[in-house]
């Protein structure tokens, strides 16, 4: 329960308040034009578009390969991920064709899911971590930024950026692991965990976040369901649809990915789908997200010679295939961080898309915001905003 | 209204020995002034620093480590040194930095940051000054000079040692926390006059705050004057001395587990009243951007810091007071006492300053620790956890009292300072145990009940934590 | 507005030891205290916030973020500046108190970057609406190249003159055709002064358009047209 | 057991009840739903309420423009395309509306799938097809004064926004889209600008 | 009721101690140096640069001696930061004459470099403006935006010295000095800092100086390909009256059939 008072017996006279696009809690260049009674919040109008960069654009622009480098700054947060899903989306376009169908190797899907899960952990970080951060904590944030360093300094040496990767591409992948990523990721994932349970006892635990969070904007699943959300948005709300296990691509067919949802984990106060549960699902995600790239790493075939050999391999050879895909349209549907990043490819047969739209998780929880943001309190919003783990370039893309 | 033995020192001897208006005037404003600057200025100031460090500690970080205070240096040599080239004088602040010694000092001021404290100050005073468009230009100006005299006035009551009290006022505890509430107007100021919206929200926020949580202050406080039986802070400090080498068991905070959880009360309270996390939604920087200071710049907005540190500065120095003893050691006094009168005012200053800077810390750690709690929260906090156990606390200390003197354990301690008689209430070993068993054995009980009806949790939360 | 290039009494730094050395004082102090406006748009975002995190650490350099512009000393353009942003920056840096700097972070805030070309909405370059001292290439840079810029820009605030006649304005707005600022000799985007020869010197060191007190541009040359 | 439905069978139905869907199929055999504009609220909310459909979420809705599509019969409408999802059958559907290019006008369905709103503010941004009944097209993306629609095929770029000019000079950009007239190449051979095109 | 406000307040206080004891754990190593809680920092401008694995991606650099000028990497690049132009030298091998990278537009997502059939293409392992590494800066230009030339340290701390002074005041020969490092066009640079910008008017004349120089060029690049244009023609029609004269039919296609 947030407050006893409603929109309706707010008074008359209301307080015009313009949050963004410049405001820390906004991660980014969110604009809310928020209209307050006092603390309370009447009504909340999402304004965006301050990032819009016309990615969607260039993808019609540029050729098949060199959109990958765009896919990164779609979500720089999770770049491996947003490669991931354009070129999973490129390859079953390629494979609508029998003469243009490509195979990717084994150990390159391998390297793509451990990519993709390291960085969804370290996706989930910066999450939690600027959501404690709006909240007032700021100790546990900066702790999420040491141990996403860490997975930066992985992912640095397996494809030489700490941020905007370009790693994953059409076919496969660009480098193999570098020597001895096995053991470095390992260790990794060992100290990982042990500071993860520091993490949670200093916030997660904590009552008066807790407090904060519980009850606040919950969401029912019908709700959550209609206004499109996507990932752990819609597990918070106890929905139980994950698209690396209900629609897999790659080969997460082969892995028993485990699914949490939202239980109303808050307690007492706390109702199924609140601000709480979807922090807590973002939690344990993680520690999914941990045992996928250990059972990931026990599947990985041994590296041959060749790179474009079917099992040892890490890349396939597209580059013909690419200067004349099939005609037609794609659509597919990945699991990021954010929730589904879906593409819809439209190709005239040329070297460049015809049309490249990008779906993302976060321009639909957007759509919610308005419907969330009555009736809360000033300080809600920054719990609301933060608990949908918002990037702004993929509301705006 | 009497002024504290040094104001009287001084007038006198200023103006003879019947001392007139304006030389107790000066002397009050010396003898208040000059452990505000000394002591309370430079800790405030001093404290930012503390913060930073602290919290990169924290953080895994090392915080402000490559300021020196080579700047100053160079300022000073620069003018000591005016009739010289400029390459000389770099030459001659060279050879200064390179004598033994000079280097390790300088080496130790810039990794204990205290040569960013100074380029932070410096800078600050060079920043333009602004008076934004559409502000109430007067409110605006006026707000930072009054929350920092409301941070400063309470300081004239808070004896820094024996002698070092610029008012005995005979309710001294009730003067503290009525001076310390004039910050709020300049808050309030700030948030009106800065005709910024983010800001009025921070400054009613702060009023809000700070007037309710005046209750749970005011109680608190009361409870030290029940058992002590006086409001004079003074008085207050000479009753915990128990007159033995471990006086430290004399402090009112050992005394009765009511006083330990007033002392408690006061602190958190105390943490609310100067705006700091987890209480600091005046200012909660990712809701209300900077809130009533969002629109200051420069000095005003130094002056708003200033008063900031210098309020937990007095929540520290009045839990110090009034639970911790004060100024008093906590190994016995007579060694101090038996030191020249100016030696033993250091002593005792140097030995309140340790405590209250103790209590920064804390309040810094946590600051860094905890999140922020929300309106609603804060008022709840205040209204239906804190004062309800204020006033249990009250009850169950005049029970103390009640039930103590009926079985005879209170009794007259020694006599300390120069307060002759004082009439202590001075438990025995036995009465003293009795006291912190029962009701600690009864809180235990009550909370090992409400545990197994209440305390459930998640066992997704538990798998979370570890576990545990 | 006096050319400061041109030697003249009382320009002449032994002429006025007082001022001059409490110039480099005040200017000591601002060197190694700048705090940085919280302002980030995209991916560049990320990595300002993994400088100012733990690895990186530019609290040690006395750096601290602030939330409000009117306590930054330095705005760090993190991000890509989309037209429909550019002025919402500009507001943001005229909120910000003198002495003010801005360090452009990333291909994007320096040219429009990878957007520059193929892009509709992308402003190229931060530098077209606010002055800019420090650019860092890099998409987003490394946390060492961001502190390797303000490094440098420490060098330049070390320049800076509180009292005294500064050697060069550090606001001279640089960019190509900023529309705004006070470059008088730019493709005639700064007003019709850039025809008059006589002009053109004084755009090496004229003095800031701000009134010290005002906290608004004194005279804004053109605007949006 | 699944209770899933393929393509065919949920064509079936629909067309059942409008006979005026097509099931169609794209070149790579991708099959979709071309429904009359007329008659898209009432399937939308025939998919969303029938029992054996119950396409709950409306996972995607874009739209491209087809004026350089080589098709067969070659168009220049602007396709709208809207990808259902059911949670609770597990399928999927391609819902397809072509609207004329000039007035492109399509009904909404943010009455049906909440989030539609948000998918239709960008597609009448991006590619300016106007979705009746809709409670707030409004821009989403581009400020409100932005003149023209990014994403169809024939959108010529502006040269300047809110006086700033576009293009940085020294830049070249000899196979770069058309934009509206060219940055003069020095201020004192200013070519008079091209009028600024707009486009439909 | 008062039960649930009894456990209440246990939870606070339980969270409130486990979450200082956390922080105080946290300090208490830091401070010992042991521990997960060990400052991880690097102390960036005092410390050197640790720049982990070989694959990091820093900033172009081209080997002019082996590239052959293909434009591979200008066509995998999603920005075109490339420019280039190339001669033939005496072995009639392509050299670049001319090898520009905009610097301030490339993403550094290395498809040039994945590009490059010769290797001469390759990334940095220094960061992107590391004095340290590469003992000394590397110089791009603003507006014609293109990694202009690379200087030693010594070079460095001169040109900045010079930069930052009154130009009026400069020497003959200092000022000399410094618009041969410098190229007055470019007005200003990336990656070095604290460099002045120059003022309009010799912006103005080098621009002019630039635009002279470029139509020289132009016009002669032009006779060349028109003296050259109007031999081929010449000699194509002769060929084509020889083949005729062979073969009445001819061939429709040219010759370009498969």
């Amino acid at each position: 329960m947030s407050t006893d008072v409603t929109v309706e017996t707010l008074g008359g006279e209301r307080m015009k308040l313009n949050m963004g696009p410049h405001h820390p809690a906004t991660h980014g260049v969110l604009r809310l034009m928020v209209e307050t009674d006092g603390e309370i919040v009447a009504k909340a109008v999402p304004d965006h578009g301050f990032l819009h960069r016309s990615i969607e654009k260039i993808g019609e622009c540029v050729e098949w390969p060199m959109f990958v480098p765009y896919t990164d700054r779609i979500d720089y947060v999770c770049a491996m991920n947003a490669n991931l899903a354009y070129c999973v989306a490129v390859e079953k376009l390629l494979n609508t064709d029998p003469a243009t169908a490509v195979q990717v190797p084994l150990r390159a899907e391998c390297i793509r899911i451990i990519v993709a899960e390291l960085n969804r952990i370290s996706s989930h970080l910066v999450a939690v971590g600027a959501m404690s951060m709006d909240l007032g904590a700021y100790t546990p944030f900066l702790h999420g930024i040491a141990q996403r360093e860490t997975v930066n300094d992985i992912f640095e040496k397996l494809c030489g950026q700490r941020l905007t990767y370009n790693f994953v591409t059409i076919g496969g992948v660009a480098f193999d692991l570098h020597k001895g990523a096995e053991a470095e990721i390992t260790a990794f994932l060992d100290a990982f965990e042990k500071e993860m349970i520091r993490f949670n006892k200093l916030i997660t635990a904590n009552t008066i976040f807790r407090d904060r969070c519980a009850g606040v904007a919950a969401i029912s699943a019908a709700d959550a369901v209609a206004y499109g959300l996507v990932g752990p948005n819609l597990r918070g709300s106890g929905v139980d649809w994950d698209i690396r296990r209900d629609e897999p691509y790659g080969i997460y067919d082969r892995l028993a990915v485990r699914v949490p949802v939202g239980q109303g984990f808050a307690g007492r106060n706390g109702r199924v789908g609140d601000c709480y549960d979807r922090f807590v699902v973002r939690l344990l995600e993680i520690n999914e997200s941990v045992r996928l790239v250990r059972e990931a790493l026990k599947m990985l075939p041994a590296p041959v010679e060749k790179k474009t050999d079917a099992t040892g391999g890490y890349q396939a050879d597209v580059a013909k295939q690419l200067r004349k895909p099939p005609k037609g349209e794609v659509r597919v549907r990945t699991e990021a961080p954010r929730g589904e990043m879906g593409y819809v490819i439209v190709s005239d047969g040329s070297k460049t898309p015809y049309r490249v739209r990008c779906r993302t998780g976060s321009f639909t929880a957007c759509s919610i915001f308005q419907k969330l943001m009555r009736g809360i309190f000033m300080a809600d919003i920054v719990t609301v905003i933060g608990s949908f783990d918002i990037v702004v370039p993929e509301i705006d893309r | 209204m009497e002024f504290g033995p040094a104001v009287n020192t001084i007038a006198t001897w200023i103006s003879g020995p019947d001392p007139s208006w304006w030389a107790v005037g000066i002397g009050l404003v010396a003898v208040w002034v000059i452990p505000v600057l000394a002591i309370v200025f430079p800790v405030a100031a001093v404290g930012q620093i503390i913060e930073r460090k602290v919290a990169a500690a924290m953080q895994r970080r090392h915080g402000p480590n490559t300021v020196g205070m080579d700047g100053i240096l160079r300022l000073v040599v620069r003018l000591a040194f005016f009739f010289l080239p400029r390459a000389a004088q770099d030459r001659i602040q060279a050879r200064i930095t390179a004598l033994p010694g000079v280097g390790w000092t300088l080496g130790l001021l810039q990794r204990s940051g205290l040569g960013q404290l100074a380029a932070d100050g410096v800078k600050m005073i060079g920043k333009e000054d602004i008076v934004p468009a559409g502000t109430d230009g007067l409110v605006f100006r006026a707000a930072p000079y009054l929350a920092l005299v409301g941070a400063f006035l309470p300081f004239a009551a808070i004896p820094f040692a024996q002698n070092l009290v610029a008012l005995e006022v005979p309710v001294g505890a009730l003067y503290v926390v009525a001076a310390s509430g004039f910050t709020v107007v300049g808050l309030l100021m700030a948030g009106w006059g800065s005709g910024n919206k983010f800001s009025l929200l921070g400054g009613m926020r702060a009023v809000a705050q700070v007037v309710s949580y005046e209750i749970p202050v005011g109680l608190a406080i009361a409870g030290v004057v029940l058992w002590c039986g006086t409001m004079d802070l003074h008085q207050i400090v000479a009753h915990q001395y128990n007159g033995q080498w471990y006086s430290f068991l004399g402090w009112n905070i050992f005394q009765s587990p009511f006083l330990a959880l007033l002392a408690c009360l006061l602190f958190f309270a105390g943490l609310a009243e100067c705006q700091r996390t987890p209480f600091d939604m005046a200012e909660a920087e990712s809701e209300l951007v900077s809130g009533f200071n969002t629109e200051y710049s420069g000095l005003r907005w130094g002056m708003f810091a200033m008063a900031e540190y210098s309020e937990m500065i007095l929540v520290g120095a009045l839990v110090s007071t009034l639970f911790l003893g004060g100024y008093q050691s906590p190994i016995g006094e007579p060694w101090i006492m038996s030191l020249p009168g100016w030696l033993e005012t250091i002593i005792h200053a140097g030995i309140l300053l340790v405590k209250f800077t103790l209590g920064v810390v804390l309040m810094v750690w946590i600051r860094w620790t905890l999140p922020r709690f929300r309106v609603d929260q804060v008022m709840r906090l205040c209204w239906l956890t804190l004062v309800p156990l204020c006033l249990l606390s009250l009850f169950g200390l005049a029970l103390t009292m009640l039930l103590g003197g009926l079985a005879g354990g209170v009794h007259t301690g020694p006599a300390y300072g120069r307060i002759p008689g004082m009439q202590h209430i001075n438990l025995d070993a036995l009465g003293w145990l009795v006291t912190w068993v029962v009701p600690v054995g009864f809180a235990a009980v009550l909370v090992a009940v409400a545990r197994r009806r209440h305390g459930q949790m998640h066992p997704a939360l538990k798998q979370l934590t570890g576990g545990a | 507005m006096v050319d400061p290039g041109i030697a003249r009494p009382g320009n002449d730094p032994d002429e006025q030891v007082l001022v001059t050395t409490v110039d480099e004082f005040l200017a000591w102090g601002k060197e190694n205290s700048l705090f940085y406006l919280l302002f980030a748009t995209a991916c560049c975002g990320i990595e300002l916030m993994q400088t100012g995190g733990p690895r990186y650490d530019v609290d040690r350099l006395g750096m601290i973020p602030r939330a409000t512009p009117r306590q930054a000393d330095l705005m760090i353009v993190a991000g890509t500046i989309t037209h429909k942003m550019a002025s919402r920056v500009r507001t943001l840096w005229e909120q910000m108190t003198e002495p003010r700097w801005v360090v452009s972070m990333g291909s994007c805030a320096n040219s429009g970057g990878p957007f520059s070309k193929w892009s509709y909405s992308v402003l190229n370059g931060v530098d077209k609406y606010i002055p800019v001292d420090v650019y860092i290439p890099g998409c987003p840079p490394r946390p060492e190249a961001l502190i390797d810029g303000v490094m440098a820009l420490r060098e330049r605030v070390r320049k800076y003159r509180t009292l005294g006649m500064r050697d060069r304005d550090p606001h001279v707005v640089q960019g190509g055709d900023c529309a705004f600022g006070s470059h008088p000799g730019r493709d005639g985007a700064c007003g019709p002064s850039s025809a008059a020869p006589g002009a053109l010197a004084m755009s090496r060191g004229d003095e800031s358009p701000r009134t010290p007190q005002s906290g608004k541009p004194a005279q804004v040359n053109g605007g949006p047209a | 057991m699944s209770t899933a439905l393929a393509f065919a069978a949920i064509a079936e139905q629909v067309k059942s009840a409008h006979p005026s869907v097509e099931a169609r199929e794209s070149d790579n055999r991708q099959p979709w739903l071309l429904v009359p504009a007329a008659d898209l609220p009432a399937v939308a909310r025939l998919l969303r309420d029938a029992p054996a459909l119950r396409f709950d979420s409306l996972a995607d809705l874009t739209g491209w423009d087809l004026a350089k599509f080589p098709a067969t019969p070659p168009s220049t409408d602007i396709a709208v395309a809207y990808y259902l999802h059911s949670l609770a059958h597990r399928h999927h559907l391609t819902l397809k509306v072509m609207a004329p290019r000039d007035a492109a006008q399509v009904p909404s369905v943010s009455g049906v799938w909440a989030v539609a709103n948000y998918f239709e503010r960008e597609v009448y941004d991006l590619l300016g097809v106007a979705f009746t009944g809709h409670p707030n097209l409004k821009r989403i993306m581009c400020p409100d004064d932005w003149i023209g629609h990014p994403l169809r095929k024939d959108y010529v770029y502006p040269q300047a926004y809110n006086g700033i000019a576009h293009l940085r000079d020294g830049q070249h950009f000899e196979d770069a889209p058309p934009r509206v007239g060219d940055p003069p190449p020095a201020p004192a051979a200013a070519a008079p600008a091209k009028p600024p095109v707009k486009s439909a | 009721m008062i039960l649930a406000w009894v456990n209440g307040i246990y939870e606070g206080v339980d969270a409130f101690l486990t979450g200082m004891g956390t922080t105080a754990r946290f300090l208490v190593e830091n401070v010992r140096g042991q521990g997960g809680a060990t400052a991880v920092t690097r102390q960036y401008p005092q410390q050197p640069a640790e720049i982990v694995g070989e694959r990091v991606r820093g900033h172009l650099f081209n080997k002019a001696d082996i590239c052959i000028v293909c434009h591979a990497c200008d066509k995998a690049c999603p920005v075109d930061c490339f420019s280039m132009d190339g001669e033939r030298d005496a072995n009639n091998k392509m050299r670049a004459s001319r090898f520009d990278i905009d610097l301030s537009k490339c993403i550094y997502c290395g498809l040039c470099v994945r590009a490059c059939p010769t290797d001469s293409l390759s990334m940095t392992t220094g960061f992107e403006i590391d004095p340290h590494t590469d003992a000394g800066r590397y110089l791009f230009r603003r507006n014609t935006g293109q990694l202009d030339r690379k200087l030693d340290a010594p070079d460095v701390v001169r040109m900045a010295q010079l930069a930052n002074q009154p130009r009026e005041s400069l020497s003959a020969e200092d000022r000399a000095w410094l618009d041969s490092v410098v190229d007055p066009a470019g007005e200003h640079l990336i990656g070095m800092y604290g460099l002045g910008y120059f003022t309009p008017e010799e912006k103005a004349k080098a621009d002019a100086e630039r635009e002279r120089k470029k139509k020289e060029k132009e016009a002669a690049a032009a006779a060349a390909k028109a003296a050259k244009a109007a031999l081929e023609k010449a000699a194509a029609e002769k060929a084509l009256a020889a083949k005729e004269a062979a073969t009445p039919a001819g061939r429709p296609d040219g010759g370009n059939a498969p």
